[in-house]
């Protein structure tokens, strides 16, 4: 192993052609630094539960990753844009949650490199609009002249799923927009890829990805559903798919879709009572 | 494996002498039993692969007698394989019953041990002896081969010990 | 004309050949199926509902558990959702060394599948050659990770465990002797005829139908769609390597046969590439000491043996996913099942269901 | 002459239990070397002792008569399987001077008797009062049914050759040359039909593993079931000991080596028939119902008319007769 | 009929071939050294620092630790230590996380018994159990990198 590295010195020093001194040169710092093993697996996440944790002042490894001491927490900007060019300084801008009981907060080390000028601006410079925009610009206007589009809530690009453009509708809504969608010529969304459903406390909500073929566009549909009585209208009929997962967000979240062709329970036996995916569910007991 | 059973008060082993001719009777059949286990296929969820995986060729059950039955009638052992969801106990207990006397249970996994990684889950009986008496627990999830083979020997020797001495074998030896 | 009336036969959550706890209420008229209800549940351990307090690495051991003959991808679907959530960077050795464990997962999870499909038709040697093959990836992933079945391997970031010296060369070893494995497969089975007849024109869908289902893998490609993942919404350093998809013409169980063998072949020629191409380097990218996810949602889906697992996070910034909810592929193949079964007899039924391939710890999730 | 005739049954019977146990054990040992693995071996040396504690346990197994089930029925099945598959050894003809009865029309007994065992097959399944055991009996009685007619057509061309259907003729005639040359294609189907008639791997429908659990006898438990296993291998016995006089020429010797005793060369022949049975069990798939009947009805059927055709014509050739 | 000859052909051929057979309660059989079977507990080599707990997606272990003994050595030193091998899925996260290895894998999985109790491990069985240890732990972490004791 070491002589092909020494060859490659050689080679690196001779050559001059850029792409590949480029990667020469990485690999070499790469390789160079695989020997004074800075990199460390265990790195990783040595999780500290939330609840209760001691702070643990020891064992920070020599390399000294900066250890991110707590910045007054900082919401994150809800749009969920996420920088891709954070790697270098590993000091991310994040809401370290501040412990209930703060273990007694270790005094302030030295920080052994001088801590990066300033805090990051909150509000990063605009990014360039990504490639989606225009095409969901163009997908609104045509869904603003459909009746009944002012349950359209919002429109948006999750940029951190790879651009996946996504509404946001009211439950009255969904199956109107469902039936636009799988059968309008220019939308074509026959593939239900994802149907899930999500509890946010304040509301219910059923998220569904759709793929259409002859476009190969994707589609995020968040459907906003009312916590207490949870009452969406059913799309089994419109795609196949949806069936079943309507059952099991039925059995599991207890969202109850009129017009499903027979809705019970999927998972859980039939006497189970209340629905385990809720934030709320304090867990039924039955006896065995 | 050496398992030594003989550290019993001289009373009881004496006891246990006297009825020399049932004893030896008793031990051949608990020899017979305990060489022709036939175990009900039911795998339920990662340990059943790995039961799968020790029927295979590399560790091959076959060997010690050990068949792999469908039919709980012809079935000696039930080795629960897999996680015991609260919707699956009424049945397995059912399958329990319909087997043959003689026969015993195998824990197969920390799953059907005490619930396993699952310990936490709303769905899930917390240990598969709540619903049916269980004699050997082989801890792992899921445990390797050799783990369940040895499992297996643990059962047959629990058998033989059981013939020799007459006594239900629940407590540390 | 004599009275017949129709026989409730319950395929019970213990049958050797519904590939785990999966229970068809069958309605037949002497031998022919009217209508089939399958029953699951029976081994819902609630995944999600303990994913919401759990870190993201300990989530990882649990992934095993649901689609637990292919692990590795499991694996894989959380731990890429999460770092494409945070913008991580991975090495490129982690990721060759992902390519190369997802791919002898795929191999390791199309010989179960080949084995316990010949189990079910009656023939027993297949599933123990089968089985044989497979031990030998095992036994490769026991030195790699320490476990057979649940790997636990990768983590947000890269990969736990470097290569042990020598291993690759194993590898390499195993890719040779299995292409050459392949032919004694097609001798055995390929050219049987009872085999071929079992299994020749049963179980036959529309493109339509399939993606009404919404199925995928190697059941959306038997009716021609070529749609992989690994392609289409690539991931990892799939672009970097040539591989094709098999598709199926006719759309019978006897294509999926056809189907899943070549795709053995192909996982081959995959790994084959990323050894010539894999080389020294770290295995784990720049990951902060406690993992936070920035808030927001994400979807992605990745190329499982049974089809497109997806791993939908809702994060709402704590080291715990608010909601982590898996699109499991063998929840959405089975649903096909009830319109298949119409009219069919008991023996089609098993090489029917064989033929879907599903594993009832992914189905009920 | 009279001893032999009240003990010769009695060392039959034993015999044949000891076939039975290390036919068993000879099985799972074939099947095991074939898939690379050694087969029971720890039960006794080399697992001879496996067998005896398989059926040993059997016996000593709780007796469970199911509840809804026909008792007396129940009880009555494995009796009707097991007798005629004893009964039908009476004609087999060991070596010349060995055998039990010697009918001028052996062959009819054999084939008559033979099928007795369909009747207690589907009382089994009838009485176990079980779903999956009812779809077993009735797969077992339309595919035993459908398969004697190829198996006793195919034998029409031996006897037609010999002229007798006394087992004794059919051996001897077959001095110049074995039967399984001349009717080779009577040979294939009959083989074909005896697998189909032992319930064996191509066409194990009624106790199929994989669909119907465990086929007819899923209700039966210990020594009942023993009863049904011993039946199965000792019909296995019987078929492959008729296959062996009807076209490897019973205790004849090959090339003339009259040296070996024939009883040597009946249980070699023999032997060789029986490994073939559990070869053809590792390695073939089940058949489907359906195809199984049309199997029997649209392919064997003319095929064995065929052969019975070929026979008459080839009787009448002269260079060719004196083999016909 | 050509392939079903085939197929005949290739399980003949397999009779033939060596059996691959583990001979598994007479000898051991071949592990590697990665192989995660039960624990291994170094007590001296602990600092109480709680992570293995935290970590455990079980909670299967529970630790107490004490203030040290003999008073010029400040950090503490355990004093329970148990690990309950009902609910524990051998994942491997304890050891990882353990900066001073003191929680090690070791290759042996013989551990099947008659009644549930037998599976609380406590430290002192864990030091016990010492047979093939796993040597290479954390692939690239030097071994002892961890400070000691503060």
């Amino acid at each position: 192993m070491s002589d092909q590295e020494k060859e490659q010195e050689k080679e690196l020093t001779t050559e001059t052609k850029a792409a590949n001194v480029m990667s020469e040169e990485t690999v070499e710092i790469k390789s160079a630094s695989k020997e004074q093993d800075v990199q460390k697996p265990d790195a990783l996440s040595q999780e500290l539960k939330d609840e209760g944790s001691v702070k643990n002042e020891s064992a920070s490894e020599e390399q000294g990753i900066q250890k991110p001491d707590a910045p007054p927490s900082q919401e994150v900007t809800d749009e969920g844009s996420v920088k891709n060019d954070s790697v270098s300084t590993g000091v991310d801008v994040e809401n370290t949650v501040t412990k209930p009981q703060a273990a007694s907060v270790p005094p302030k080390k030295p920080a052994a490199t001088p801590r990066p000028a300033a805090k990051k601006p909150v509000e990063e410079k605009p990014l360039e609009p990504s490639r989606k925009q225009p095409w969901l610009d163009k997908f609104v206007v045509k869904l603003k002249d459909l009746e009944g589009s002012e349950y359209l809530e919002d429109a948006f690009i999750n940029r951190a799923n790879s651009d996946l453009p996504t509404l946001v509708v009211k439950s009255e809504w969904w199956r109107y927009l469902a039936l636009y969608l799988r059968n309008h010529p220019d939308c074509q969304f026959h593939y239900v890829q994802n149907f899930s459903s999500v509890d946010y406390e304040t509301h219910l909500e059923v998220v569904v990805h759709l793929f259409s073929f002859p476009y190969k566009e994707r589609l995020g549909v968040r459907v906003k559903v009312d916590r207490t009585e949870a009452k969406v209208d059913s799309v089994a009929d419109i795609w196949a798919a949806a069936n079943w997962n309507e059952r099991e967000a039925y059995d599991l979240m207890g969202i109850t879709f009129e017009g499903h062709p027979d809705l019970r329970r999927i998972m859980l036996t039939d006497q189970w009572v209340g629905h385990p995916l809720r934030k709320d569910y304090v867990p039924y007991d039955e006896g065995v | 494996m050496g398992v030594n059973f003989e550290d019993f008060s001289p009373f009881e082993e004496q006891e246990l002498q006297r009825n020399v001719l049932t004893t030896n009777l008793e031990q051949m059949k608990s020899l017979i039993r305990s060489n022709s286990l036939w175990p009900l296929t039911f795998g339920l969820a990662c340990c059943a692969i790995e039961m799968m995986g020790t029927g295979g060729s590399h560790y091959d059950l076959d060997r010690f007698g050990v068949i792999f039955r469908a039919s709980p009638r012809q079935s000696d052992v039930m080795i629960v394989a897999g996680t015991v969801t609260k919707k699956m106990a009424p049945l397995l207990r059912r399958l329990y019953d319909q087997m043959p006397e003689p026969k015993w249970v195998i824990a197969m996994g920390s799953c059907a041990t005490a619930g396993g990684p699952y310990i936490k889950s709303y769905s899930v009986v917390k240990g598969v002896d709540q619903i049916v008496p269980v004699d050997v627990y082989i801890p792992g999830c899921p445990p390797n081969p050799a783990a369940l083979i040895y499992g297996i020997h643990k059962l047959q020797e629990k058998i033989r010990y059981e013939a020799k001495h007459g006594k239900r074998v629940t407590i540390r030896e | 004309m004599l009275r017949t009336e129709e026989m409730l036969l319950n395929m019970g959550p213990q049958h050797p050949s519904t590939h785990g706890v999966l229970r068809l209420v069958i309605k037949i008229d002497g031998e022919i199926i009217r209508e089939v209800d399958p029953v699951i549940g029976y081994l819902h351990r609630g995944t999600e509902k303990l994913a919401e307090d759990l870190t993201y690495t300990q989530i990882i051991p649990y992934t095993d558990r649901l689609d637990y003959v292919s692990a590795m991808t499991n694996n894989y679907a959380v731990v890429h959702a999460t770092e494409k959530l945070m913008g991580l960077e991975i090495p490129e050795r982690a990721e060759y060394l992902r390519m190369i464990t997802m791919e002898l997962n795929r191999v390791a999870s199309h010989l179960v599948w080949v084995g316990t499909y010949l189990l079910d038709l009656g023939a027993m040697s297949p599933f123990l050659y089968c089985f044989q093959d497979r031990e030998t990836i095992l036994n490769l992933f026991n030195e790699l990770c320490g476990a057979r079945l649940t790997y636990n391997y990768m983590r947000v970031g890269g990969v736990k465990w470097d290569a042990p010296d020598g291993w690759l060369q194993k590898v390499e070893e195993f890719v040779l002797y299995m292409q050459k494995e392949l032919a004694t497969y097609h001798d055995l089975i390929s050219g049987n005829d009872i085999f071929l007849q079992r299994t020749r024109g049963i179980g036959i869908y529309t493109k339509e139908q399939a993606l009404s289902y919404a199925l995928s893998g190697s059941n959306l490609r038997v009716t021609g769609v070529p749609w992989d993942l690994r392609q289409h919404q690539s991931y990892s350093l799939y672009h970097q390597f040539q591989f094709e998809i098999p598709i199926g013409e006719k759309g019978d169980v006897l294509d999926k046969y056809h189907l899943r063998m070549q795709e053995i072949a192909e996982s081959l020629k995959i790994v084959k590439q990323v050894l010539g191409v894999i080389k020294e380097g770290p295995i784990m990218g720049k990951v902060p000491k406690v993992l936070r996810v920035p808030e927001g949602e994400f979807y992605t889906g990745v190329e499982s043996p049974r089809g497109e697992l997806g791993c939908h996070i809702v994060s709402n910034g704590k080291n715990k996913p608010w909601r982590l909810k898996f699109r499991r592929p063998s929840f959405y193949n089975l649903q096909i099942l009830p319109d298949l079964l119409k009219g069919e007899n008991i023996s089609n039924l098993v090489a029917i269901l064989g033929g879907i391939d599903i594993i009832l710890g992914e189905v009920d999730g | 002459m009279d001893v032999f005739f009240y003990l010769g049954p009695i060392i039959l019977m034993l015999l044949l239990l000891g076939f039975v146990t290390y036919a068993i054990l000879f099985e799972r040992k074939v099947i095991g070397w074939i898939q690379n693995r050694p087969g029971p071996n720890q039960v006794g040396p080399w697992g001879l002792f496996q067998t005896i504690a398989d059926v040993l346990k059997l016996l000593l197994k709780e007796d469970v008569v199911p509840g809804k089930a026909d008792r007396s029925l129940f009880k009555l099945a494995p009796i009707i399987a097991f007798v005629p598959a004893f009964a039908i050894l009476a004609v087999i003809p060991f070596t010349e001077t060995w055998q039990f009865g010697d009918f001028a029309v052996g062959l009819l007994y054999y084939i008559a008797i033979s099928s007795i065992t369909i009747i207690g097959i589907l009382t089994g399944a009838w009485a176990s009062n079980n779903k999956y055991s009812l779809l077993g009996g009735m797969r077992s009685a339309a595919q035993m049914i459908s398969y004697e007619i190829p198996l006793v057509l195919s034998v029409v061309g031996i006897v037609m050759t010999t002229g007798s259907l006394d087992l004794n003729d059919i051996v001897l005639a077959q001095k110049k040359v074995w039967f399984i040359v001349p009717q080779f294609l009577a040979f294939l189907i009959f083989l074909i039909a005896s697998l189909a008639e032992l319930n064996r791997t191509p066409f194990d429908l009624p106790e199929a593993e994989s669909e119907l659990v465990a086929g007819y006898h899923v209700e039966y438990t210990g020594f009942r079931f023993a009863f049904f296993m011993l039946a199965e291998y000792v019909y296995v016995f019987a078929m492959a000991s008729l296959t062996t006089c009807l076209f490897l020429g019973g205790w004849l010797p090959l090339f003339g080596l009259t040296m070996i005793p024939g009883i040597l060369w009946f249980l070699l022949k023999f032997s060789l028939v029986v490994f073939s049975l559990f070869w053809i069990r590792a390695t073939m798939p089940r058949l489907r119902v359906d195809q199984l009947m049309q199997f029997a009805w649209k392919v064997l059927l003319p095929l064995s008319l065929l052969n019975i055709f070929l026979t008459a014509i080839f009787k009448e050739i002269p260079v060719l007769s004196s083999f016909y | 009929m050509f392939g079903l000859v085939k197929g005949l052909g290739v399980t003949l051929k397999n009779m033939t071939k060596p059996k691959v057979t583990y001979n598994y309660p007479a000898e051991p059989i071949p592990v590697p050294d990665r192989f995660r079977g039960i624990q291994h507990f170094d007590a001296e080599k602990c600092i109480v620092c709680n992570q293995c707990a935290l970590v455990c997606p079980t909670d299967c272990i529970t630790l107490t630790g004490k203030r040290n003994p003999d008073p010029e050595k400040k950090g503490k030193v355990i004093e329970i230590y148990d690990i309950n091998f009902e609910i524990c899925i051998l994942c491997d996260l304890c050891t990882e996380v353990c900066p001073t290895e003191a929680i090690v894998m070791t290759n042996n999985f013989e551990l099947a018994t008659y009644s549930r109790d037998d599976l609380f491990k406590n430290m002192q069985w864990l030091h016990d159990n010492n047979q093939n240890i796993r040597q290479e732990n954390m692939s690239s972490k030097p071994p002892g990198a961890a400070g000691g004791a503060k």
